[in-house]
């Protein structure tokens, strides 16, 4: 199993994006698997942002520490990400970068003159296609589809811009042959043809076609970092798939618009980040109380407050299990690989509907800005299943009835009215004071007998590796990748993992199903502070994982390969 | 089919309303407006927020979404654009609308959403038991304004005619003539219609009362032309006394439902439509080039 | 131990609450111990309501289901009231109600031409004050200070109505005096001089003198049931104390803006109820990375949103826990008495301030309605302790300090700049992205260090009963004077009650503490649905309270005295 | 004491616009206009929500309080309320100050509580990379507006009128004259002051650029009546071309400070007060009656 790590690292807006556009495209079109990663601050211009392109004959989707090839676009490039070099690092460089190297010795440099051959061509910035073709000329990839990608990607702009741009794709290219050639850089890649027909999609895509494959069609959002590449997406889309999509004024419309289109016939999202989360809050409580189906996405960045706008931490899981005053029920998932993200978002719309109560998706920076290559994403199984009822005249949106669901009608369909309230209500939806039967009636619907059913439909985390581990690693969202490469690495057979990718309710077994797997030692990795997955554990399985055995990070920075290695390393002696 | 009158459009609960509060006289009026119109309850949806105005929609016959306090507005412009067939209609109070949801007014404004706003302004907190509201009167004495509220009292009309609302009117419910016509002629319009309501709250406002709304309005001369802005704006600033009836009406503005590509061609609602499996299929494969 | 419950209901508007200030006023000056407990609708006229007050020979705080007496305003009244009534209740009733009456025997029942009477004095509305006469008269109480407090209860109104209240209210007295000698209703409650010159307060109130005494200066609130009460009385007081009011555009506003106060040197509170809570989730937020200090009361009652908007409830424990995106830390309190309540909101402002966080006070719509006499509010040792420092023109507002503490300056005071920002900041509070250091040493001072900080000065819950009792009763906030009483009454010896008047931090020692006094038996009662305290000790104290011994209640009703004391049958047998 | 330059105000960090940036002119222009104002930055809170615009407290000598998104206004009121004897400026952008901060803009202006607001409008969302702003004109095309924004532009200058703001302008830095002369003055003026700033998002937005601007933009004339509410009214619909300046201005009306009872007896601020314990013991003690 091989791969290669390339960074490419300058400031927002030097052309950092462009690159990993160009390469991600190429590469995998040529066979070779990739997963890519950002990391960028929260402003549009300067700064230092890079990007990491792992190239592998194996799927990989994790994010390493590691840097094979190192290509920066200045000094502050350079020196943001000098510290992830080792000896058998690369380096591309412009000597008119005029970096002061004192890491590396001088056969890991690959000098080339950037600026002065994107000069000639006409502009510097095509010193971006450049390196792009150098890169794919490394690999001694597909060519032809680099044409294809940067005419579409550069066609409106004029003839004139492509052909400058295939030109210095071109004298990349070769360049990147050259250096192969010469055996300055070295790989034993072989691309695999399956990979040449996979899907491209990062975090972000898969949550949208997933909302687009759960019947999605109806959005209202507040722009926020990271969640905004799901409003955009489905705005990209909106014509296609006749999406309403409305910017809200604040994310306190957005959620009450979300609940009111649901009311209305609509399968709306609500996508967000902590902070507008936050702000969700009470209308949360307003799906719970008027028994609505909701889809949240929730991206979360760290904090608190406006925190880390465009870093990763998994903080928020409390808040999302709690938020709301007063006590309904709600299910949370948190996909681990972009498969999941797409399929448990489109379950979540059909679930909402069915149980009538808000379905969460939780991710985070790492993941939805996350690229990689997967073979499919089938959707022959998949079915938009509408739950409402056609009304009667007699039709009684709150019934109390056996299975503690009441039917759920939309108003136009149907003879009946349909009356929601967010005061306690009667069956028909009426205000009321009955303390005595019916407040108590309708609490339970609401909480204890939506908990009966949503906990059977639950599903159990996945266990990944042995039974009867030495170490089990506890984990949710988007660590996955990361701790399998980890454990994988390790060539442990007393490893497991076990990841969360729902969240809650948890299954009445879990408990069970865990101790029957018969784990020596469990760790829990997140990346939080108070270890948030343990102490849900805790209050709704069970199971206690001690506090030295918390492994938590709450830098802003995903967890990389290597960070769990040391993890696994230090627990797994 | 839609043979309806006015007792038809009440619902069969006692209201909780104090006897003589104004809130009764637009519950009545509205009634009547939408059984003349030969509007039918199951193509209505009543929306609101709380407070004793948002209580309205509970005492009418139709579809209801009585949502959180303050965010009548967004509720009701989702719902019309989830199904454009639908007519929906907001009452709801001062401190509701102009308050807690003072950025929803604005916003909703902005995307001409197609609903019909009846702001029931008694220029008071009434079911919080009587602080000062946005529209209180400057010196009104309450629990909290214990020296007389001090804030420049929130002008709705101004602020919507500066803000490109598509119908703009005031009516004392006192002049019920007036108030049917204006009610009519505000459902009908295609837009974002809002109506401020003078409403007397008698338990809580002792100042803002039937007698004083009486004595301080008048009705907008016939001469005066709802196209033209700046006259609007001129005799909504007017407070000694307050005018009456349509400021402001501008037909040829799209609406919001108008402006969503889903309505392109056709106002069917979401409801009834389908995912075009064919269409997720090549969106899925355009991401393997 | 005696005591007299009487139950005044009627419509809203109709006066009940004018009764209820005469008597609790006169009853206890006249030696009376008094409670007085409202539930009423969220309507402002008509409907039912009811304020019950007992009346007894040594202190009582608890609400009871049992009448002894009761007077209702009008047949709705009597329907809504008529199932507490026993064999030993006593009706006082106007024969003009025309009340169908078949609960009770005609000995029970008292007729009183109220209305008749009242007319004869010049207007209807004088029944209210005759009925408090008649109670009054009943225990033969303080004539002169009923006079008194009439006087200066109606004197605005001009002198004629004073005399005909006197008037109404003599009339009354010589009727109660009547069927007290009749002996048509008997009581032999002692009154206690001491209590002549008690503080009679309800839990809003003491809430209120509390933060006045915490400094408090500054309050921003949006109204809101059953919170309003604190703001109020802050507006009340807000001439002589200097308190700016600022009646919130929102809720959102209003905590910003005691976020900001601090900020700028006020010590503010925020005072709201869980809807209106949920709206100010981001901003508490806010505080958690700006260090500030924030007091929040926080009045419960039943959601989920509008939900039940005058009743009770215990439902918002886990929301204002877990409030708020990214981590940090704050402080719970829950008072249970009325002392409590304003030795707690004191101290609020004192730790607030010291430890730059978000201290609660929790209560309910029980608690804050609750009115009972106390002997003294004592001040003398009560100290508003100002943390902030006087800065130098190197301040840094952000330092890193061993203790974990930064030195908290206000602008204007010194010649430092103050400079505080919701990004994730350095030292100075410039915004930073360094993720290696400054991310962790942040966190770790606002989550970590922090909570070592409050862990130390975390109060022990309060053990009432004896060691190694039978069972022992969890509870937390405004149950506690039900189930004091209903264990007294028990008589059993056997009994302990473990109320929690802070709820988080927890001291470090709990678990010992509880297991120390060594309960055979754990019992959580709470006014919820899922048992939030219970869940609480399990993640943070590691203590279990088994699903069938969570006693859980969430109909909108207050715990009575009798509820406890079925438990208590149920569970101690 | 307080002879402080332009450059005594700037910040040693690097700033993190984009180069030609509008943000940076305002940043300019502010620091002169307060040094030459004689103001001293211990004097001075900057307060701010989140965006580009946003982040001009940071680069700014003085204490700073940059809150949250949209949150700005209250922010600077409760600063004010607090220590009025701080010179309170907030400097946010459109999207902070008219989206999610909407109803705070209204309710500020109603308090017409003493503080300076900048409000930098670049017709966009620069921060969050280009959506649509409340003020974006229609038509802009934005990834979520991917037809073109269809909303009614927002208008900060109409709005403001409306509700009875007491210093109404707008600036175009281009003309840094008159964005000096009016800087100065809003921030002489007692009570609310909104300065609409039209700047450029060279990232952003490419429809509305410094030199659209420039050439959409004309002073005001100087016989332009500042005290009189329709004529500001009707200056403020304009939009082909815009002018700028001072439209409205009011100096009677009392400030949200000056109607508070703590202040009755002079501004000093509250962290110098104490508490009046003789006075809880009395308001204790009549509890005991
Ligand atoms: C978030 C939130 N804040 C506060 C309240 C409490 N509340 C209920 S109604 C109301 C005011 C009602 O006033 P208005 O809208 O003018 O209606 P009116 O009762 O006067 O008709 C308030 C503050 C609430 N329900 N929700
Ligand atoms: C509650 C919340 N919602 C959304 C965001 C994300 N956000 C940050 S800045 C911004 C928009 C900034 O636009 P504007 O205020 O016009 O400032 P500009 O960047 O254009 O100067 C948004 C939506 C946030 N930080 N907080
Ligand atoms: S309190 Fe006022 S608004 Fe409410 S019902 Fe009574 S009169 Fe109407
Ligand atoms: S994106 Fe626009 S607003 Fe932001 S710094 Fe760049 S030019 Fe300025
Ligand atoms: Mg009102
Ligand atoms: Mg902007």
């Amino acid at each position: 199993m091989k791969d290669i790590s390339i960074v490419i690292a300058g400031e927002a807006g030097q052309g950092v994006q462009t690159v990993e556009e160009i390469l991600v495209g190429v590469l995998k079109i040529s066979g070779y698997h990739i997963c890519a990663t950002k990391e960028y601050e929260s402003r549009v211009r300067g700064g230092s942002n890079s990007t990491q392109i792992r190239v592998s004959d194996h799927q990989i989707t994790a994010f390493v520490d590691r840097i094979d090839l190192l290509i920066p676009f200045n000094v502050d490039a350079y020196n943001h990400s000098k510290n992830r070099l080792s000896s058998s690092s690369k380096l591309i460089t412009d000597p008119a970068n005029e970096i002061d190297i004192t890491e590396l010795e001088k056969s890991q440099i690959i000098e080339v003159k950037l600026q002065e051959i994107a000069k000639e061509i006409g502009n510097p910035i095509y010193a971006n296609t450049i390196i792009a073709g150098i890169i794919i000329g490394l690999f001694s990839a597909d060519k032809e589809a680099a044409g294809k990608l940067l005419d579409s990607k550069f066609n409106k702009k004029g003839e004139s811009v492509v052909n400058s741009n295939i030109e210095a794709f071109n004298s990349g290219f070769a360049i990147g042959e050259k250096i192969t050639g010469s055996g300055d850089f070295k790989h034993d890649l072989t691309p695999d043809k399956n990979v040449k027909n996979d899907i491209l999609v990062n975090g972000a895509q898969a949550v949208g076609l997933g909302a687009i494959a759960g019947g999605c069609n109806f959005i209202s959002a507040y722009p926020m970092s990271p969640s905004t590449a799901v409003l955009q997406f489905l705005a990209t889309n909106s014509n296609d798939f006749e999406i309403i999509i409305d910017q809200a004024e604040d994310e306190i419309a957005a959620l009450n618009k979300t609940v009111a289109a649901w009311y209305a016939g609509a399968r709306a999202l609500a996508s967000t980040s902590g902070g507008g989360f936050a702000l969700m809050t009470e209308a949360l409580s307003l799906a719970g109380i008027m028994e609505s189906p909701a889809v949240l996405h929730i991206a979360q960045r760290p904090g608190p407050a406006t925190g880390l706008p465009t870093r990763t931490a998994q903080e928020d899981l409390n808040l999302v299990l709690y938020a709301g005053h007063g006590e309904f029920q709600r299910i949370i998932f948190a996909p681990g690989t972009t498969e999941q993200a797409f399929y448990l978002t489109q379950k979540a719309f059909n679930i909402a509907d069915q149980y009538q109560i808000p379905v969460f998706v939780l991710t985070d920076q790492d993941f939805v800005d996350r690229y990689n290559n997967i073979p499919e994403l089938d959707i022959t199984e998949i079915k938009i299943e509408k739950h409402y009822v056609k009304t009667e005249a007699d039709y009684q949106r709150f019934k109390l009835t056996d299975n503690g669901l009441s039917p759920r009608g939309i108003p136009g369909y149907g003879t009946g009215l349909v009356r929601v309230d967010s005061d306690e209500h009667d069956e028909q939806g009426h205000i009321t004071e009955d303390m005595d039967y019916i407040r108590p009636e309708m609490v339970k619907k609401r909480f204890h007998k939506r908990f009966e059913l949503i906990e059977k439909i639950a599903e159990l985390p996945t266990w990944y590796g042995p039974k009867s581990p030495k170490l089990a690693i506890i984990c949710w969202g988007s660590t996955l990748p990361a701790i399998q490469e980890a454990v994988d690495n390790s060539n442990r057979e007393d490893i497991a993992i076990i990841h969360f990718h729902q969240l809650y309710p948890l299954p009445a077994n879990i408990k069970e199903f865990i101790e029957k797997n018969n784990p020596e030692k469990m760790i829990s990795i997140e990346a939080n502070a108070s270890g948030q997955l343990a102490n849900l554990l805790k209050v709704y399985a069970d199971i206690s994982i001690p506090k030295e055995s918390l492994h938590l990070r709450y830098s802003g920075k995903p967890f990389s390969v290597e960070d769990i290695t040391e993890i696994i390393e230090q627990e797994a002696k | 089919m839609t043979n309806f009158t006015a007792n038809d459009f009440d619902m069969p609960h006692s209201k909780t309303w104090c006897p003589g509060c104004g809130h009764f006289m637009v519950h009545k009026i509205l009634r009547e407006v939408i059984a003349e119109m030969e509007m039918a309850p199951d193509k209505i949806v009543f929306v609101s927020g709380i407070g004793q105005a948002a209580k309205l929609p509970q005492y009418i016959k139709g579809h209801m979404f009585n949502g959180l306090h303050g965010r009548s507005l967004p509720a009701a412009m989702a719902i019309k654009a989830s199904n454009p067939q639908l007519e929906v209609i907001v009452n709801s109070g001062d401190g509701c609308l102009y308050g807690e949801g003072g950025n929803h007014f604005l916003a909703q404004i902005e995307r001409n959403s197609d609903i019909t706003v009846f702001a029931h302004n008694n220029m008071i907190y009434g079911l919080t038991k009587g602080q000062g509201s946005p529209t209180s009167p400057k010196g009104l004495v309450t629990p909290v304004q214990i020296d007389g509220v001090t804030n420049e009292p929130f002008n709705p009309l101004t602020v919507a005619i500066a803000m490109g609302a598509t119908f703009v009117a005031r009516v004392f419910p006192g002049n019920s003539e007036q108030t049917k016509k204006v009610f009519k002629k505000a459902i009908e319009h295609k837009g974002f219609a809002l109506v401020d309501i003078f409403v007397q709250c008698v338990s809580m406002n002792k100042t803002n009362t039937f007698k004083w709304y009486k004595e301080n309005t008048y009705e907008l001369e016939g001469d005066h032309n709802q196209g033209d802005k700046i006259a609007a704006f001129t005799k909504a600033l007017e407070n000694d006394p307050y005018p009456t009836g349509i400021f402001f009406q501008e037909n040829q503005k799209a609406t919001f439902e108008e402006n969503c590509a889903a309505y392109k061609n056709g106002d069917q609602p979401l409801y009834e439509r389908n995912l075009d499996m064919k269409k997720l299929k090549k969106l899925i494969e355009s991401r393997r080039a």
